[in-house]
């Protein structure tokens, strides 16, 4: 019996529930339809009374769950889709991630994102907007690529005293599965080795990471060693895992399915470029979507995210030179 | 009236309709009630094909969003504006009053499909369409952002003297009045006294979300007082009271009378999208009395006043079923996004663009 | 009542106050009239004291708002909350509900004055200034954005069960009502049935926005029906009409009444803040009815009652002017922020806090 | 006689409004008033009918602004102060900006940001959010560090087709004056060598080009010859004026008032060490604010941004390697 990256995150909102009265969830149908992608499918059942529905006020969610995290809850805020976050962006930035620096009140709220492009969603139900929230002090974004840390992350999350945004990769939802969801390996700020290798590394987080693997068995074939960093958290970031990695490989590749200007894949390669200069043996480079809105057409979105091939195509350059 | 081919026997009803002014209120009522009529009926057949296309999978990519039930208030606010001369800013459920404000059913295909034929040129689809030059809005995703949007275009009209006896019309669900944009843009059209109409769909049902945890007034029409801007209800599935209300409110905020706030009551006849069963929604609610069909009703209608014999109907839905079949067979043949003919590009001004870092 | 020290000839009426469960109607009435002006008064040479250090220059840095002509609107609200039990989110104009909910006129000083010593450390200053976990919000500038903070703490407390006959309280101005904040944070609490207070104090204007340029209703109060929360219009120049309104509105949220909008109308009787000569207020505004001072209308009746004679309140102001010179000069000797000794990080787990290219 | 930075972004709006029938003015206080900072003095009575008091309703200035962009108009928003516009920020990044690419209907929307660190500013009244705006696709921002520049680019914001995010630094509102306006130098997307030099860059723009201007004289004192580019737009960056200068003294200096995470300090340092690796004799360093939300008290405001000091610190460090 295997369990999904979506299910995961409903087992961690269980767990959270189970495990603290003082959780819960208040989010855009998430009690009796249990969310648009099921993610707390049942919640609303199994723990009554803890489990709302909101009506569609982004701004005044995370104002309702800023206030609660002060009398010592712990909300957890779905967002239907990331990129309605943009309305409830003043509450989050402004308010909550300013909180505890002004009255030293904690404010253990988290926010899940549903982020990242699928197939045929459009410029309005594709975004990655972890680069917005990490600009911002007083917040930390997780990015999970694996059910593992899907489930674990979560429940993390949820013990932060900080206001936690909670990056979710839509494509991972189905298609991702574990056989279990494993212990906790690393707490947030840690990032992982997801492959070892030696002659080039990738650094990257989400859903990025498993394209990256497939280009790095691809790369395998040519008898390239990829080494693939998974950063978990872009905030905080896990510099030294980084540099360490550079170190072995001595090239890097910063890959990102956010727009192009700033954002992880810029703060990756300039951390790098500042602090393990001469570690690089060449250039470091970026790799991220287009420079546009996120396309409908799958023939478009296929080509305004980065793809395994043209990261093959990155390493290879970034192999040749 | 419909860019779409417009079936014969409406030609006549079409030209009264279009020159009401000389035409007895009857006879005006009458024009438009069948016109409004033919309208749904070409929006139901097209949205029936388009859940078809969409359960055989393959060719339609992404989610299919459909006005079941509310074609005829979404009509009857359509068949109001002109072209061009009035704006239009339709939501989700809105495909009736595109088809009656003359967006060509093409657009919709097109548009659905992802041909770059179409107005969206596959960058973004199904209901998130328009032309905004000629006069109807592209909505985004984010609800309610429309409201300000479509006011501003009728705010320059007016500064550039053009506006004339325009009016502007945008859509809203129940759960749409939940929104900071709704409640600014409709605020701002109310001190700038634009001539904005707002038609609020109250489908009950926001998604899965039912209007207990929406909203606590007891009317939405409640909220117009306190934008200081006229309020009418209307049974919405009565395409009658609907071209009546309409009807006011249009001609109102042509003559002065500021934003106007329209709120129907009804039923969301279908899921939330082609994919959602509505199972939330009770049995109760889904055999109450808002569940009528607006169509059956205006059939009703029709034969009631002998204006229609089912024949006519029979004519008209297969009229609707080829026009339908066609749209969808032409587009089907047409090209689809090219990624390697695209600009990649979102500024219009191509020297200032930026393409470094790209995929 | 209030944590600064109290004048003498209050405290037998103070108790009365907290024990006004037995006391006569009347006499809880006059026990609140007088301790609301003894709020409104220090509230006032508090200000004046402020106004006077910007003026000097040097020691305040930044702006000073002042709440001149609004005490009465915002000490009836807060002698009706009991600190800690009931929440408190005050505004830009609330000095005098403030000092009524029981914040020490230090953190005032300290706040305005940057003193680490105060609430917000020299961090943020002037009105933003709060302690959450006591129950008085900080309120950040957003406008509109402590609606639905309040509402959550009220939200939270009723999870939790603690709530009991608990109420929540926030202020908001006529240009503040404009805000989709001000919007979705209302009615989510009128969703939520929370007995939450929100007292909006119209002012006639906007920093230099006229209501004109505001809204578009008749009177703001229009707005409540809409939410569908219980709505009260008061003269807001009048502190025994303020003291009725919200005793109503507030014992109506108590008890299970849900939210309740006050609404105040009076003139802001200072510029926006001490930078403004408000000079866009016409003559005709400044001096008409609105224009009242509420501290000399509370003086009549304070007379006409029989309640305070003449040397009383000049005891009233020198015991207050005593106290706030007595607070200035306790934290003009405090010690200022110092960069060195600041942890500079902004979450509260330390190990999770970045610090790289930083200044 | 001279025209201070403030005044100069007033007389641009005037020449607008002049110019094009088609400029109107929206935003909160401008009319009568003039606005918070009179910006917009006297244009109420200068151009009746074309100046607006606005309601406090960011999202709706901005969706108005949009509708009337799409009629032809070239509406000009003032954001009370650039933290505010956290509340207008979805109708800016999905609606203005996605506008063209989506319906090919351009959206000529200048919308002005008084933006930056003042001493007592605060939290709220401080922020500079350039990167913000700049990681969507879909704008163009520009950051005008000069009195002729705060006109010239607001004239020619204006007449750009795509929404444009003017950056004006209220700190040199009223110190930074200027014999006369001048004339059009350099078009947005052009940086300025704002000094030239020969043994390190400092890549920077708005308020901080005056700051590293100071740090260069102190430098000057021990005999270094430091370059300063002011970027004048940070989206699109003028890339080639960054590399050519980083040819010449082969150090850099990335410095920004705005928060450390990701922004242009980041871009900036990616960008070259992805371009020009090996013109570089020195690690690519950055200097921005705190991670922390903006100090009220001067003393802490002070040392939460970059200064003179720190900047020639980093300098000398930089030097010295
Ligand atoms: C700001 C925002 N939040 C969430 C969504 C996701 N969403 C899309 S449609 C919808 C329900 C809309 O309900 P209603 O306004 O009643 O319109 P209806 O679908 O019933 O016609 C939601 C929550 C959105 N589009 N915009
Ligand atoms: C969202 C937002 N926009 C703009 C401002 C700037 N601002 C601060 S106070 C103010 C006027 C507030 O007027 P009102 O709500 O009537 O309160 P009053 O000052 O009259 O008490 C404005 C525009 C703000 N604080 N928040
Ligand atoms: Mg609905
Ligand atoms: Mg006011």
């Amino acid at each position: 019996m295997s369990i999904t990256y979506l299910e995961a995150i409903r087992e961690a909102q269980y767990e959270a529930l189970r495990n603290d009265p003082k959780v819960f969830l208040y989010g855009q149908d998430i009690d009796t339809f249990g969310g648009a992608f099921k993610a707390t499918k049942n919640l609303g059942r199994e723990f009554p009374g803890r489990v709302f529905d909101s009506p569609i006020s982004e701004d005044a969610m995370v104002g309702l769950a800023i206030g609660a995290a002060v009398e010592g809850a712990r909300p957890i805020v779905e967002m239907q889709f990331a990129d309605f976050s943009s309305v409830g962006f003043n509450q989050i930035v402004n308010q909550a991630a300013t909180l505890y620096w002004r009255t030293n009140t904690p404010c253990p709220v988290t926010i899940r994102l549903p982020s990242g492009g699928t197939a045929g969603s459009g410029p309005f139900h594709s975004q990655s907007m972890e680069a917005i929230y990490a600009h911002y002090p007083g917040l930390v974004i997780v990015t999970p690529a694996t059910v593992e840390d899907a489930y674990w992350m979560l429940l993390e999350s949820v013990q932060v005293d900080d206001p936690v945004i909670y990056c979710e990769h839509k494509f991972l939802y189905y298609h991702l599965k574990s056989d279990d969801i494993g212990s906790r390996e690393l707490p947030i700020g840690k990032a992982r080795i997801a492959r070892p290798g030696r002659d080039a590394t990738v650094v990257t987080y989400s859903a990025m990471v498993h394209e990256a693997l497939r280009a790095a068995d691809e790369l395998h074939l040519d008898g390239y060693q990829i080494e693939v960093v998974d950063l978990r958290s872009v905030k905080p970031m896990d510099t030294d895992t980084i540099l360490a990695s550079v170190a072995r490989t001595g090239r890097l590749l910063a890959l990102g399915e956010a727009f192009p200007w700033g954002g992880v894949t810029a703060e990756i390669v300039s951390r790098v470029a500042s602090e393990a200069f001469h570690l690089l043996d060449a250039p470091p480079m970026r790799l991220n979507s287009k420079d546009t809105p996120i396309p409908y057409h799958p023939n478009l979105w296929k080509a305004h995210r980065p793809t395994v091939a043209t990261i093959a195509a990155a390493l290879r350059n970034l192999l040749r030179y | 009236m419909a860019g779409s081919l417009v079936p014969r026997l409406f030609v006549a009803l079409t030209e009264t309709h279009s020159t009401r002014a000389e035409a007895s209120p009857q006879a005006d009522f009458r024009a438009r009630f069948l016109l409004a009529y033919q309208h749904m009926v070409l929006s139901r057949v097209l949205e029936e094909k388009l859940a078809a296309l969409y359960r055989a999978g393959g060719r339609i990519v992404g989610g299919v969003y459909l006005g079941r039930g509310q074609e005829a208030f979404s009509a009857a606010l359509g068949v109001q504006l002109r072209k061009g001369r009035d704006l239009y800013g339709p939501l989700i459920r809105d495909q009736a009053g595109r088809i009656a404000y003359g967006e060509p059913i093409l657009d919709c295909v097109r548009t659905y499909l992802g041909a770059v034929s179409g107005p969206m040129r596959g960058r973004d689809g199904n209901i998130h369409r328009g032309r905004p030059k000629e006069g109807i809005f592209a909505m985004i995703s984010h609800l309610g952002s429309l409201v300000s949007v479509v006011s501003g275009a009728l705010f320059a009209r007016r500064l550039a003297g053009t506006l004339q006896d325009g009016v502007g019309a945008t859509s809203i669900g129940d759960g749409g009045t939940s929104t900071g944009a709704f409640h600014e843009g409709l605020n701002m059209a109310a001190v700038e006294k634009l001539p904005l109409i707002v038609s609020v769909a109250n489908n009950q049902y926001a998604y899965s979300t039912p209007t207990t945890r929406q909203y606590a007034c007891e009317n939405l029409v409640d909220r117009a007082a306190g934008y200081g801007v006229a309020g009418a209800t209307v049974d919405a599935t009565d395409l009658a009271a609907c071209l009546e209300v309409f009807d006011k409110a249009v001609r109102s905020a042509r003559t002065g009378g500021g934003p106007q706030m329209v709120v129907g009551t009804l039923l969301r006849l279908s899921g939330h999208g082609e994919h959602d069963d509505a199972s939330y929604i009770p049995d109760a609610k889904r055999k109450g009395s808002l569940s009528r069909d607006c169509l059956s009703v205006a059939e009703q209608r029709l034969r009631d006043e002998g204006w229609l014999d089912a024949d006519a109907v029979r004519d008209l839905r297969a009229e609707a079923r080829r026009e339908v079949d066609l749209a969808v067979a032409k587009v089907t043949k047409e090209p689809l996004p090219d990624p390697f003919k695209e600009n990649w590009q979102a500024l219009s001004r191509a020297d200032l663009a930026e393409g470094r870092y790209e995929a």
